[in-house]
Order: C-alpha cells, then structure tokens, then sequence
C-alpha cells in the first residue's frame, strides 16, 4: 500500500485526530483503539502540547489516584474530549450500550454503560465512534438509553456529544437543535448512500464535501510511531490493522 | 502460619473464605485479578455471588457466571475487550439465568467510597435522563440543597462483604503494595474483609519504606493473604508481566459454547 | 525555563501568582509545609487572602496572621503543637482582626472531595449538636434520602484558588512526589491552580516508574514549580529532615508579642 | 526517682493505657503526649496484638490514604479509642476547644475544634484527656460546643465518651445518665478536693477508690521503649518528662 493509498481504519484515525486539534487533554476509555490511535495521533501532532490519557494504559496514562480518577479529572473540567461508541445510536444522539429489545428480557446483550452516563454529561467534547455505519446501528430511537444526548434546561450538563464518525461518513451534533447534521462523507459513498444506511433523520447541506484522506505525513506517523504506541493496549490491532500498509 | 494479625494460607484456603452469596468486589482486568484464586472458588462451587464489578470486569466475571457461581453482577460493563463480547455473560444474561445490576463506572466508586467514609450515600452528576436511573430502583433523583432546582442524583453506599484482589507483594506484617491501583484501596476500606494473593512475600517493612508506603494498603485492612505466584494469569500483572493474548484468545473462542467453556475449565484446572 | 508545559520559576515569582484575595489551601505542619514560599508571600505583601488549613495549620498561618495576609481563615485549628497556641493566631482572633470559619477536619476534606468531583456538597456524619453547625452558616442539616427521620449534615464544596505545598522532588515533566501525602493529592485536584516548591528537580520520569507513580501527582493538575531546598524549613520534611526545634521554639517565644514577630520577620528574611 | 516513686506523666500514662487494654486499634490525634505515650504502653503489653496510630508521626502511623484516612476509617469502625482534650469539658462532657466568651466575640481564643466534632460520634471510646483539673476547666455548660457529649435519640452516633481522665481523678462517662460518674482519685487527693475542683455535678459512689499506681514494670516500660518511641512525635514532652525518672 504506498502512502497515497490507505486502510479504513487509517482514514478513521486521520479523521478523529482532527477533531483533538488545539486541545489540552483527550481521554480515551476502554476497547477503543481507533480513537485511542487517532489521540496519539494528534498528540504526536502537537508536540506534547496535547496530553493524552489511555484507559489501561501504563505508558499512555498519567492517572495515579486509581480507576475514580478520570470521571473526577473530567468533573473537575480537566478533559476536554472523550470518545463513546454504542450498540445503537439514535438521531437525538442517544447511545445504547446495553442491549437490543425490551430491559431486563433483552434479545441481545451488550456489555454495558461502562462510565457514558456519567462521561457524556462533563466532557465538552464527547466524540461518538462507531464503524459500522446501517440502520440496525444508526436507529430511529434506541431501545435503551445508557446515556441521553441532550438534557432538559436545568440539568447539569457542561459536556456533550461533538460528532459522530462512522465507516462511511462524519456527523456533527448541533446541540441547539438537537440533531445531528452531516459533515463529510467518506470517498466511495455518496449522500444516498449515507440516507439509505442512516435510521435516523438528520440535516445535510446541499452539497456534502469529501472527507479528506490522510497526507503522507499523517500516514507516516500511524504506521511508526502511532502504532507503536498503541500496541502497548491493542496489541491485535496494532498488529492486524496498522501493519498492512 | 500467621504474622502481625493477619494469617497467609493456601489460595485454596483464601478461597473458601467466600461464602456462598457474599458480595465480591473484584477490579477490573488490568488491575490486579486475582484469577488463581477464582479458579480455586470454582473448584470449590461458591454459588449464589453478588459479584461487583469495580467498575467492569472481564474473563473472571465471565468465567465465574459460566461456573454457575453468581447470582447478581452488578456492573458497568463485562466484556472481553479487544476479544469481544464476553460469551457466558452475554449468554446467562440472555438466558435470564442471572439478574443484572446495571451500573456506570463512577457509579460504583460513589457507592464503594460512601461505604469507605461511613456514609450512608453519595451524590453523583450526569445520569439524569439516562434509562440507568429507571432501572435502578435503589437511585434516586434529589436536589442540591444549596441550589434550589438543581437535580442530582444520589446513590447508596456499596458494602462488599469481601474485596479480592491479587497484589505484586505483601511484606511480613500483611501490608499490600498495590502502586497506582487506588482502585484497591477503596475496595479494602469499604469492604468488610479484603483477600489478597501475591506474586511474593517480602522481607521489608512496607509502612517503613516512605518509597513504598504511600502505593501500600495498612494491614489494618487486610483479612487474609495467599502466596500464588503468576496469581493474575492468564491476565497481566502491570509492571511484572503481560497479559497471555494467546491463551485469552483460545478462551474467547472456546467459552462461545457451553461446551467448549466446561472444556476450559476441566483443562485449566478450575 | 519550562518543561512539559509545567514552568519552573523561582520561589518570588511563585509566590507572586498568589493573589491578593486568593483562596489558598495548605497543609499541616506534618506534611510538606512551603515555607520558603510563605517567606515569599510575606516579602511580596500579599493581602486578604483565604487561608484554607488542610485540616489544620501551624506556624505557616500564624506568620501569615501576624505579617497582615489573612483576611479569613478557614481550618479546623491553628496551633504551634507541643511549642502551645499559635500567637498570632490567637491575638488576630482576639482582636477580632479577621475573620475565621471554624471547621472540623474531615469537613475539609469532604469540602474538597467535593471539589475533587465536581459535586456542589458532600454529606457528613457528626456535626449535629456541635456549635459549628450553629456558627457556620453554609453548613445544612439535611436527612438521608435512603432513611426517613436520619439527620445528616451536607457541606457546601471547598474550591480553593490555589493549592500551595513543598515536594521532596519534581521529574522533568512537572510530576511530583509526594509519597503517602494524599492529602496534597485531594488540594491539587480541588484547587484551579497548585503551586508546588521541591527540594529537587530529579532527572527521572515519575509517571513511568511504577514503584513511585502511586506517590505521585501528575502534571496535569500542576501550574508551576520553584527550586527551593530546605523549603520546608523550619518545619521538616518527612523522611528528608527533621523540624529545626529550636528555631519553632524561638518563634513560638518572639511572637507573643507584636515587637517580637516584627523582630522575627526581619531577622528570617521576611 | 525509685521504681515506686512516679512522675503524675507517669500515672496518668498508666491509667489511660489500662483503659486500652483488649482494643483492637487506638487513635491519637494532635498534640497529645501523653494519651500517645499511654496508647504505646499498651501496645508494648499487648505484644502487637493492638494497633497504635499516632497522627504526625512516621513511625508508628500506618496510615496511607493521606490526612482524610483516620476520619475514613473511624466511620468504617476500625478504630475503638480515641482521645479529646478540651479548654472547658462540662458535665455533659461537651467539649470546648473553640475559645471563651461569646462565639465570635471571644474573650479567650483556643485553638479551634479538631476532628473532635466527628470522631467524638463514631469512635466508641473516647477518652477525655485534661491535666488541668479546676473549676476554670470543668464548668456546668461550656461556652461553645465543638463537639456534644450526648445526642438526641435519632442521631447516628456508635461512638461517644468513655472517661475523663484529669491529674487529680478518673471519672467514668454514664451514657445513659448523660453524666460523669467519680471512678478513682489520685493519690493525695479526696472526694472534697475533687468536688471542690470540678465545676460540674457527677455522681460518686460512697466511697472511691484511689487511682491504682504504675507497676515498677509498668514504669520500666514507659522510661524506655515507650519514652524512645515518643519522642520522634513528641521529643520536648520526651526529653524533660519522661527522662525525670
């Protein structure tokens, strides 16, 4: 693969380091390598001026108050951008980590909330990632909700969801209204395809851009440094994803 | 044998200190699992566990639930991590064949840390509007007493009967160095009695070691120790060994099935 | 000269970042006292400060009383321990020259646990019967949400502007040691700003170290740092030197009188 | 100065171990010698069978959770004793550690409440520690409350006052009564002289013994790995007391 060329994960990567340019500190929870790749990414990018904290991480992880201290580190307004994925996700940008069908007699178990009904209320910048990219995901109004997108005036809530970045294309949360609007689709897609693929009703512009590629410089950084780092946490997919190219 | 107050015996020993339906607080899986000593509780069939995750669990949740050894988990999440989903907890769950206490991360530290400061809760921000507090009937939703209008929620305290976990080192008084796993301090002070395996015993002084004694948990806390070297495995021991990928993949793939999983056990010794 | 983003500066200019007006939180006498720093303040002439003691305070607070610092102390006592009241302390209150908000140690702490977790209160136990809930008036006996008719006390949070305290060391990336001193691990994450005087710079990586990364606080919560060895003096610093005895014991004598204090300051370089 | 002859340190060291002894855990807090020293003595004859926690001090203090711990683990109920001094002590054993006259306007200025206000609730045996034993000390109400002897039904409260030890007597706390009750008085005192000194009611028995005096082992104990242990924390109180003998 030269550098012109790149995998999906790579375009992901690229795309999400984006959204942590010009902050202080990204976390990145547990079972989240790409975004955890895409926060070294743009650590790397920044010259250390961008602090990064990976979940089950010893190099990676500055933490030392123990397993409490991200969600009091973020209540403290000390962390500027999170990542969440889900089972499902709905178009007021609810997030499902729970399961499919009617709780308690699910048809279809997740693992769980793990801190997103807490995370997704004080972290400003809350960046919904999940690949797949259909109507079994991106749904109508989610059977579960583990962590609400927007809340009632009154409600305590400095932080919400930012965007939500999937295999075929960027989202980005208006919180005024709501919704979510597209921002970028990824090359090979097309609006239709983006609407055909998407449960949800969200606002487009009249012309949707392309997402850009990543250059040969941000390539190169993924494939050394980037993947070396993350192997420490996911060695598989350092090893079955970065190495490709 | 016993030292200072607090006794070292067999991991088998340690293990029969869980009682059927005790409340289990165990860490989540790259801080300090003690699994040698799940496998001598599932040789020895406890039944009926509460087990609380603090705040996610992963193979020993999931190896615990398949044994047939628990009866609630209370959690944020269980899940295998970069191996997916966790195979007897997605499916005793499915199956109704365990209750759920669905919880968030900060959740059970709130709750372990009221029972660590003698209180009866503890407030939480975020979860107003997430469908966690419908079905957590023992949450409430209250105010902030200094603010009229402004909604919080508040949580009980958390008490364990029993924190396990498995430690680098213990020194020859019963004092545990757990370095940067707070986590496992929180648990020992809430928890009505602690077990520890460790990799080793040393022949030091933890409290009189100023290095070493602020990454320590006081024997005070401390019911009862077991020497199991390599007591995390097939888990990590952060600082003194990596995670067995190979054998955690064959388990993920082998605990698919009911089968397959009683297979695991019957080979790995539990 | 910088690294990390964390600054390091010389203890004037340290001080200099304490405002007049400022919330300051500090130690006790027992862990980690700046004093070199507190000199510092004094020379500058910083007025009405907040002086918040982590839970109590000694002859840091009775020099900054004495020198017209404080406008409002916040602590649960201020004595010079064995050496007797604390003199300045004592004569400001008597003279009703400032303020003071009585508390109770693990009011404190709660109030920057709070803090700490972006809570708007804590709930404590005691209290209720004790005069303090009838002077401090931010103070509310409130009931457990989980037992009708119990009677729990809530405290507001405690967020203070500045966490001020000396380290035994720094790494180059502005980490700092501070061993079993958790107490400064609570003020740093409370406080908007922690300032932070060390005995040494050394050339290691505390975050990367597993033996002292549990004893330490780590950058991202500290805004600057100064050389300042012996910072600690004439208190001591624990494991690194002792109190100098003979020196408190000669403050404790000078500051009966007003004369005395003023005598001592300009003879202590302050 | 013989085995037989001892310093009032000395007795009132022994007297306030004998009321530790078969406790699990004792608690001294700030500026307390000689509770410090009587709680030392009673680890020394229980051989380790007691745990000693002295605030301050680096030896014998195996806290390690930081300044909060000891207040943590009183609520947990690990900790069985604890000591209190007090400016004024009433009969009620309210303690006073605020100052005298009109709070805030006060005439006399101590220096402040401590953790008196919690651990008095949740220690179970707390022992009043006061040398000075006069009129100006134990008065009929004290001036201010730091923390209250007794609490309304309701009120959570495992712990509370268990002795007032004085360098002319011994009372017992009576909790059910709410007041203090003369359990032994020192030698070279009588029951006048304690009444004439103590500004509050108590009940006395009709006859009172007198407070027993340090065993020569006891004495042996105290002037020497007691008097060494204490004074890393306590080295003036060490020096000019402890080494009278």
């Amino acid at each position: 693969m030269s550098a012109a060329e790149h995998s999906k994960s790579e375009l992901l990567i690229a795309v999400i380091a984006r959204m942590l340019d010009g902050l202080g500190h990204v976390a990145v929870g547990a079972s989240s390598p790409i975004p955890g790749a895409a926060a070294l990414l743009a650590r790397a990018r920044a010259k250390k001026h961008l602090r990064v904290s990976v979940l089950g991480s010893l190099r990676h992880n500055d933490f030392t108050d123990g397993a409490r201290e991200i969600f009091d580190c973020a209540a403290q307004g000390r962390i500027d951008a999170f990542f969440l994925g889900g089972g499902q996700i709905d178009g007021a940008a609810n997030v499902n980590l729970v399961g499919l069908g009617e709780y308690p007699d699910l048809n279809k178990r997740f693992p769980g909330s793990y801190g997103s009904a807490y995370l997704y209320f004080l972290v400003p910048r809350v960046i919904l990632f999940r690949p797949e990219h259909s109507r079994r995901v991106l749904v109508p109004k989610v059977d579960f909700i583990s962590a609400p997108g927007v809340s009632a005036p009154g409600i305590y809530r400095p932080g919400g969801p930012y965007a939500l970045v999937t295999e075929r294309s960027v989202f980005s949360f208006e919180r005024e209204q709501g919704r979510f609007r597209l921002h970028s689709i990824h090359a090979g897609e097309t609006a239709a395809s983006i609407a055909e693929n998407t449960g949800f009703d969200y606002d487009s512009p009249a012309s949707v851009p392309e997402t850009p590629p990543p250059s040969a410089e941000t390539l190169a950084l993924i494939r050394g440094d980037v993947g070396a780092d993350i192997a420490e946490v996911y060695p598989r997919f350092a090893r079955e994803i970065l190495t490709a190219g | 044998m016993a030292f200072g107050g607090v006794p070292v015996e067999t991991v088998e020993a340690l293990a029969a200190r869980v009682s059927d339906g005790a409340m289990v607080a165990v860490p989540p899986d790259y801080s300090f699992v003690a699994m040698a000593a799940t496998r001598a509780m599932i040789r020895r069939g406890v039944r009926d566990l509460h087990l609380l995750a603090v705040p996610q669990s992963g193979i020993q949740a999931d190896m615990l639930i398949g044994a047939g050894c628990v009866a609630i988990v209370e959690t944020a999440a269980v899940s295998l991590g970069e191996l997916g989903a966790a195979p007897r907890f997605t499916a005793a769950l499915e199956n109704g064949a365990i209750a759920i206490r669905d919880s968030t991360c900060p959740a059970i530290h709130a709750g372990l840390q009221a029972s660590e400061k003698g209180l009866p809760f503890m407030p939480l921000r975020g979860l107003i509007g997430s469908d966690l507090m419908r079905v957590r009937e023992d949450w409430k939703e209250s105010e902030n007493p200094f603010e009229q209008g402004d909604r919080i929620t508040v949580l009980p305290a958390l008490k364990p009967d029993i924190a396990l976990f498995h430690a680098p080192f213990a020194d020859r008084s019963g004092n545990i160095w757990i370095g940067r796993r707070r986590e496992l301090v929180t648990m020992a002070h809430a928890a009505r009695a602690t077990l520890v395996t460790v990799e080793e015993i040393r022949d030091i002084d933890l409290m009189r070691d100023e290095a070493l004694a602020g990454g320590s948990i006081p024997a005070l806390y401390v019911t009862a120790i077991a020497n199991a070297p390599k007591g995390a495995w097939p888990l990590g021991l952060a600082g003194h060994y990596e995670a067995d990928q190979a054998h955690l993949a064959g388990y993920a793939a082998a605990a698919r099935s009911r089968q397959g999983f009683d297979d695991y056990l019957a080979e790995h010794g539990a």
